[in-house]
């Protein structure tokens, strides 16, 4: 059995429930073993290193730290884009520059190395033993489902230290959910900012980030994007309501709505639901749709999910 | 493992080799009759083995002698450590000697009773062909880590102001005798023959005077300089007990200044310093 | 020190630019001090660092070596060598305890026969100032 | 051989030049008595006729054998004093000057300073030549005959004019037909005229030429020697056609059952696999595509072989080496296209059929391309309605491509523009672009024409490409506007830079010759000698040497002609002898002076030798100066640690005297 040690990252126990749920299942059933890291903290994604390079460095380097301690053997994983990409940057500023890793072992008080490896869900899940174990793992396979496979930025860059092979074409994603038996659709937004850490303060620049997403995938054809991170499934999700308000207003040249505003429930012929990929994974393996507590979604899920099982002239509902 | 056990597979190696056939004689040290000091010997019977050393004192370079042979009839065994490495390396790199015709077998060195090893930074050999031993596994060798720093004699010169060291370089050229002891022991002093002995006009007067000597020590500086693997074997034949090692290192050290990390020796396929160079060279000379 | 000390400096200079740039400032009537005695050499990158040895044995107050500036050289790379090697001669003649400012190296194109009068004047000036 | 000293000292007073400015008798006085020195004299002008006639009249009344003036430059008259000792028993390198005109009278104000300075620089000039010794200047033979290694226009220029002044000359071309990158051009900017009609004649004139041997489907595999010697060899490769009895006509290339990607249509068509490069191809025969002929890879198939009327199909047939001698060379090996799908991810890494680059373009817009000059988009066949130009890609981006300019996109990106909108009525182009770069001849008003025509051009880069339906989105900066922009495209061109031709870098190294950082060939001066290379007798036409459009390509291939032609006229000639030379018992083969040397002139070979002591015959190597690439340096002498490489004229002896002499 694989073991890594595993960061949860603050999303998954708030609003990555259903995400952190679907791991489970889906690492369970693979016989993969994520051993949280003992009194982990928050990443200080995404201000803290753009405050301070201390404490940027220091806040990731602290469960790190702790993970080399207790298990000097294993890599470490997370599922969230931003602590991957905190985590992996301080592991190289660890390794490669001597000021960075005198700060850290001053601030925390022992030693650290940066030994192992910050990994992703799609690093471990690409390889060879496991793509064939989720595929063993399977229990039913989509047959009508178009999927626009959104890694989000920070899971591809920067390459160099995340290797990617193409940051604008990743592919670890769409060869996962093609296991299932979900078409991949061609589109341009695979790595694309989304603008979530910065809904909240920078709304009027970043809304669009996040709307071209949603615009490019439902225009390749895509019925639901999957993506590989709570905080750009959530910011997707999320903003859909206002951006079809936005959208028709403007369309009907009336004023927009306030920037913040949440107001009406979502059109489904306008939205497109947004899965994370081990939520995917996991309904394929199996998993119910009450046990991943997929009702928690902002976009209704149950829809798309249950056509997809169906050929085009079938009835079947899923659960 | 002790020196004792060291020494046992030494000659158990050397003998064998001997034995075999292999090669026609294995460079290595035996004692001297005075105390402290061993010197090169050359097995070359198979029961002369028994006579090799493994001390703190085997310090002198066997790579040197292997230029005593440049056409060899039958593969040449050597003991190196990883200075002597380095020399063989350079000797490689400078067509002096072929790879092919040596027997390498290396000798992870601890570090020999010598100022020297101190600032060691190579103590395993680079190339072999065989190790007789665990390698020692970079002890000393981040610079940081060295006992003594890497350009201790250069940094002894450049602590005096400018008088100063022409002074002192004036009373340590008074006292050269052009023995050329430095000269012959060097491993990358391999000139068919050397420009000192050259009769008639050439680069070097023949008096016999401070000045004529200082011409001597810095050519014979800014001859091996970039090639110099930092041995020190030129300070420790010294019969004058001359300080000359800093000024091969003084080169070194520029180098450093001007292109980043350099250190001759590390690579038989590597350039030196003075045969190639950068369109981004620094200089300073308007 | 005597005020009329005069110092005896010696220029290798490469054929190609700095000599040529000597003979335009002749050309031009240009006037500098008398003394600098050029030695021409086909190229900067033909100067032993034994000859700036060899000038100051003899009592050389300066030696200068002048080439094609960096990626002029006639030779296409000659000065290029020369700047390794002079950076790292200039070094080791100050580690020896010789004034650096008796050592010049300097990159004078055909064209600069100003920069070539500017030079000596400042060179000869400078060595005049530090004496025997 | 022992050479007497006795040398003549001469003293010119240039007029008032030298005389008037230092005591010119003093100078004579001081030359009398240095050592060496058997005879001094001064004249007011010694490069005069009757000056020499005292010079060579001395030489003959004392007996001198080497001899100093003391006058003008060495840059200056050194050669004309080398002419007059021709005429005399001394041999011409015994000679040096003392420049004192512009070293002392010319620069220097105090009279008796620079007396005491020209007296110094006598006195150096005569060490000097004490150590002189005689030397020859060799006359190597040249042989009448060039290469030119390239078929492009470039190529075919060179080989013509070197042709029509009556020498012979090889074109090898490695394609089955020489014409290069201009043959698949559509239209030539600014004046717009068929490139295929102004290049196809001059082709055509190259395979007429009594002078000119054209070896297409070959390649040059080994170049040694030197100027006006060289030994080439050529790799004729199999072409499995017997051109000698081939006519041409065609038709197995309609019946060749199996098609592949047509390189010179860039991939937007097929040909099959018994081709012609193009229809108007020199020579207009047809070859076998060996990676694709089923005959060829199966044994199955023979269809061209059956349909031959004239028995021409050969599958035996073998690559063939061919060695020539050759007196000079010209490199015209010209350009590809950048590989812009792996710099630019963003732009869809080549997964969009309808983004292409320019040569595809023109591919595209030509009548006997696949579309017969029909704009159409490759992946639907539709007439496109908005057409995106983007310039610059690869060029002028040091991060992802090169940091220099490919000089000729910003006008043939007009061209597409101009020929967009003439073909596509109600279509719409804009064009991306850094700067706008056209300095030529009538290139700023066709750029004008084309903006009024209906260019929309926006300064700024386009950052991403992505597909939306069956558009193109291109998103960017308009960096006057500082906003960003989306345009919905049919299709996009890409405009990609240059880069030196595939193999190119081989050919230069066999050559010797240098290359800049990004490949292009070097010239041996950036502005003076701009068509030579650092290796004497080989010469550079066009884009190989950097990105330029037809008429500079065209204008530096007659340059280099000019030059071959030069040397060709000659039947042999004169090396400089103040070249390196190896004492080879000194030479302990270290080879340190291997990799300093500019011209690859020292290579070290093996010499037999005994060895000292034993006696015992070896081998060893020596340092060996090849004295048709020696240009004479000296870089390699300093290297030399125990100075057993040398440089004559130079030699380290010659050079101490000077500095020894100064403070005897």
């Amino acid at each position: 059995m694989k073991r890594y040690a595993y960061f949860p990252g603050c999303a998954s126990e708030s609003t990555a429930k259903s995400t952190t749920l679907a791991n489970e299942f889906v690492f369970g059933a693979l016989g993969i073993d994520l051993i949280e890291i003992e009194d982990w903290n928050c990443c200080g994604a995404t201000s803290a290193h753009t405050l301070s390079d201390t404490v940027g460095l220091a806040l990731p380097a602290r469960p790190l730290a702790q993970a080399e301690e207790e298990w000097p053997d294993l890599d470490i994983v997370t599922g969230c884009a931003s602590c991957y990409a905190r985590l992996k940057v301080t592991n190289h500023r660890v390794r490669t520059d001597k000021e960075a890793r005198f700060i850290v072992e001053k601030v925390l008080g022992k030693p650290y190395e940066a030994k192992r490896e910050v990994l992703n869900f799609l690093d471990i899940l690409s390889g060879e033993d496991e793509r064939k174990a989720v595929e063993n793992a399977l229990l039913r396979r989509f047959k009508n489902l178009k999927v626009a496979c959104y890694y989000g930025c920070l899971n591809v860059r920067p390459a160099e230290l995340t290797g990617v092979e193409d940051r604008e074409n990743p592919q670890a994603m769409d060869e996962l959910a093609a296991l299932t038996g979900a078409e991949p659709v061609d589109w341009g937004f695979k790595s694309e900012c989304c603008g979530a850490a910065h809904q909240n303060d920078a709304a009027f620049e970043t809304r669009p980030l996040a709307a071209r997403i949603i615009e490019n995938a439902r225009a390749c054809g895509a019925d639901i994007i999957l993506t590989a991170c709570p905080m750009c499934q959530l910011n997707l999700e999320m903003r859909q309501s206002e951006y079809i308000r936005k959208r028709e207003d403007k369309l009907r040249g009336k004023p927009s709505f306030p920037l913040f505003s949440m107001v009406l429930p979502p059109d489904p012929n306008e939205t497109i639901p947004v899965l994370s990929i081990t939520e995917l994974l996991a309904i394929a393996m199996g998993a119910g749709g009450r046990r991943l507590e997929l009702d928690a979604h902002f976009v209704p899920v149950g829809n798309v999910i249950s056509k997809a099982f169906r050929d085009e002239n079938e009835s079947e509902v899923f659960i | 493992m002790t020196n004792e056990q060291k020494q046992t597979l030494m000659r158990e190696r050397a003998a064998a080799l001997m034995k075999d056939g292999a090669v026609s004689y294995v460079i290595g040290w035996r004692e001297t009759r005075f105390p402290g000091k061993t010197a090169i010997f050359f097995v070359r019977d198979e029961k002369d083995a028994d006579m090799l050393v493994w001390d703190e004192y085997t310090i002198p370079l066997t790579a040197k002698y292997l230029t005593e042979n440049r056409w060899p009839d039958k593969k040449i065994g050597i003991f190196a450590r990883g200075c002597d490495s380095k020399a063989i390396n350079r000797l490689i790199s400078d067509n002096q000697v072929e790879r092919e015709n040596l027997y390498i077998i290396g000798l992870p060195c601890e570090g020999k009773k010598d100022d020297r090893c101190l600032s060691c930074t190579q103590r395993d050999p680079l190339i072999y062909d065989e190790l007789l031993w665990e390698p020692e596994n970079a002890t000393g060798t981040s610079e940081t880590d060295l006992q003594r720093a890497r350009f201790f004699r250069a940094e002894e010169v450049e602590s005096l102001p400018t008088d100063a060291r022409f002074a002192h370089w004036e009373d340590v050229y008074a006292r050269c005798i052009r023995c050329y002891a430095c000269r012959n022991v060097c491993p990358v002093c391999t000139c068919r023959e050397c420009y000192v002995d050259m009769h008639r006009t050439g680069f070097q007067g023949k008096h016999h005077d401070a000045a004529e000597n200082r011409v001597f020590g810095v050519t014979r500086a800014f001859h091996v300089g970039d090639r110099c693997i930092e041995c020190g074997e030129c300070e420790r034949v010294c019969p004058m007990g001359l300080p000359i090692l800093g000024q091969t290192q003084k080169i070194i050290k520029t180098i450093e200044g001007l292109a980043g990390t350099y250190e001759a020796g590390m690579d038989p396929e590597a350039d030196s310093f003075l045969g190639k160079f950068d369109l981004d060279d620094k200089d300073t000379f308007m | 020190m005597a005020v009329d000390y005069e110092p005896k400096i010696i220029a290798f200079c490469c054929n190609w630019c700095t000599y040529t740039g000597a003979d335009l400032a002749g050309l031009n009537r240009m006037k500098y001090p008398e003394n600098v005695r050029v030695v021409r050499v086909p190229c900067s990158g033909r100067v032993n660092p034994q000859f700036i040895l060899r000038a100051f044995r003899r009592g050389a107050d300066g030696v200068m070596v002048c080439g094609c500036h960096p990626g002029d050289c006639h030779y296409s790379t000659g000065n290029y060598f020369t700047r390794r090697r002079f950076m790292l001669m200039r070094e080791l003649l100050e580690f020896n305890g010789i004034d650096p400012r008796r050592f010049h190296a300097r990159w004078i194109s055909g064209s600069e026969a100003a920069k070539f009068r500017d030079t000596v004047t400042e060179v000869t000036q400078l060595i005049r100032s530090l004496g025997k | 051989m022992a050479l007497s000293n006795k040398t003549g000292v001469f003293i010119c007073h240039c007029g008032t030049n030298i005389a008037g400015a230092l005591d010119v008798h003093k100078v004579v006085d001081a030359s009398r008595a240095l050592p060496g020195v058997a005879y001094a004299a001064d004249y007011k002008y010694l490069c005069s006729e009757p000056g020499q006639q005292l010079i060579l009249d001395a030489i003959k009344e004392h007996g001198l054998k080497r001899i100093v003036i003391a006058s003008c430059s060495p840059r200056m008259h050194e050669i004309t004093f080398r002419k007059m000792l021709k005429k005399s028993n001394i041999n011409e390198y015994l000679l040096e000057i003392a420049n004192i005109r512009e070293q002392a009278s010319w620069v220097h104000t105090d009279f008796d300073k620079a007396t005491e300075k020209a007296i110094d620089l006598v006195r150096m000039a005569v060490a000097k030549v004490g150590k002189s010794e005689p030397l020859k200047a060799q006359a190597i033979p040249i042989t009448k005959r060039a290469l030119v290694i390239g078929g492009g226009i470039a190529g075919i220029q060179a080989a013509l004019d070197i042709a029509d002044a009556g020498h012979e000359v090889v074109l090898v071309e490695r394609e089955c037909s020489i014409g290069g990158r201009m043959v698949m051009l559509d239209k030539t900017f600014p004046t717009l005229d068929c490139s295929a009609c102004i290049s196809t004649p001059k082709m055509v004139d190259v395979s007429a030429h009594p002078n000119i041997t054209l070896m297409t489907s070959s390649e040059v595999e080994e170049v040694q020697g030197y100027i006006g010697n060289f030994k080439v060899k050529v790799r004729k490769k199999a072409t499995y056609v017997n051109h000698d009895i081939c006519t041409g006509c065609g038709l197995c290339e309609e019946k060749c059952p199996f098609k592949v990607e047509s390189d010179f249509d860039r991939g937007l068509s097929k040909r099959p696999a018994i081709y012609k490069l193009f229809p108007q191809a020199v020579p207009a025969k047809p070859v076998i595509d060996k990676d694709a002929c089923v005959k060829l890879k199966t044994g199955k198939c023979g269809v061209c072989l059956k349909i031959c009327p004239l028995n021409c199909i050969d599958y035996e047939d073998e690559d063939k080496t061919v060695e020539l001698d050759i007196g000079a060379i010209v490199v015209a090996t010209g350009y590809k296209p950048a590989k812009w799908q792996s710099m630019y991810n963003e732009y869809g890494a080549g997964r969009f059929e309808d983004v292409i680059d320019g040569l595809q373009f023109e591919r595209l817009v030509n009548a006997s391309g696949p579309t017969e000059g029909k704009i159409k988009r490759p992946s639907d066949g539709k007439e496109p309605e908005t057409v995106v130009i983007v310039k610059c890609v690869g060029s002028r981006d040091p991060k992802k491509g090169h940091a220099y300019c490919s000089r000729a996109c910003c006008m043939y990106a007009a061209k597409h523009a101009h020929q967009i909108l003439e073909k596509l009525p109600g279509g719409r182009v804009f064009i991306f672009y850094i700067d706008i770069r056209t300095p030529g001849k009538g290139y700023e008003e066709f750029y004008d024409n084309t903006r009024k025509d209906g260019a929309v051009y926006v300064r700024g880069r386009i950052s991403r490409i992505f597909r939306e339906g069956d558009t193109l989105v291109c998103q960017g900066e308009d960096s006057l506007l500082g906003r960003q922009v989306r345009i919905n495209a049919d299709l996009v061109v890409l405009e990609t830079a240059m880069e030196p031709a595939e193999g190119s870098a081989d050919v230069l190294n066999m050559l010797g010759c240098a290359k800049n950082d990004d490949g292009w060939a070097q010239e041996a001066h950036p502005k003076l000698r701009p068509v030579e290379t650092q290796v004497g007798g080989v010469f550079l036409a066009g884009v190989c040497q950097g990105p330029k459009d037809i008429p500079d390509t065209v204008a530096q291939a007659s340059a280099s002609a000019a030059k071959v032609i030069g040397l060709l006229n000659k039947d042999e000639m004169e090396t400089s002898p103040m070249i390196a030379a190896v004492a080879a018992d000194k030479c302990s083969g270290c080879g340190a002076c291997e990799p300093i040397c500019p011209y690859t002139a020292i290579t070290l070979e093996k010499t037999p030798d005994r060895e000292p002591g034993t006696g015992k015959k070896i081998e060893r190597s020596v340092a060996n100066v090849n004295a048709g690439l020696c240009q004479g340096c000296g870089a390699c002498t300093v290297a030399c640690r125990t100075g057993a490489i040398d440089l004559l004229g130079f030699r380290n002896t010659q050079i101490l005297q000077e500095v020894d002499a100064l403070w005897q």
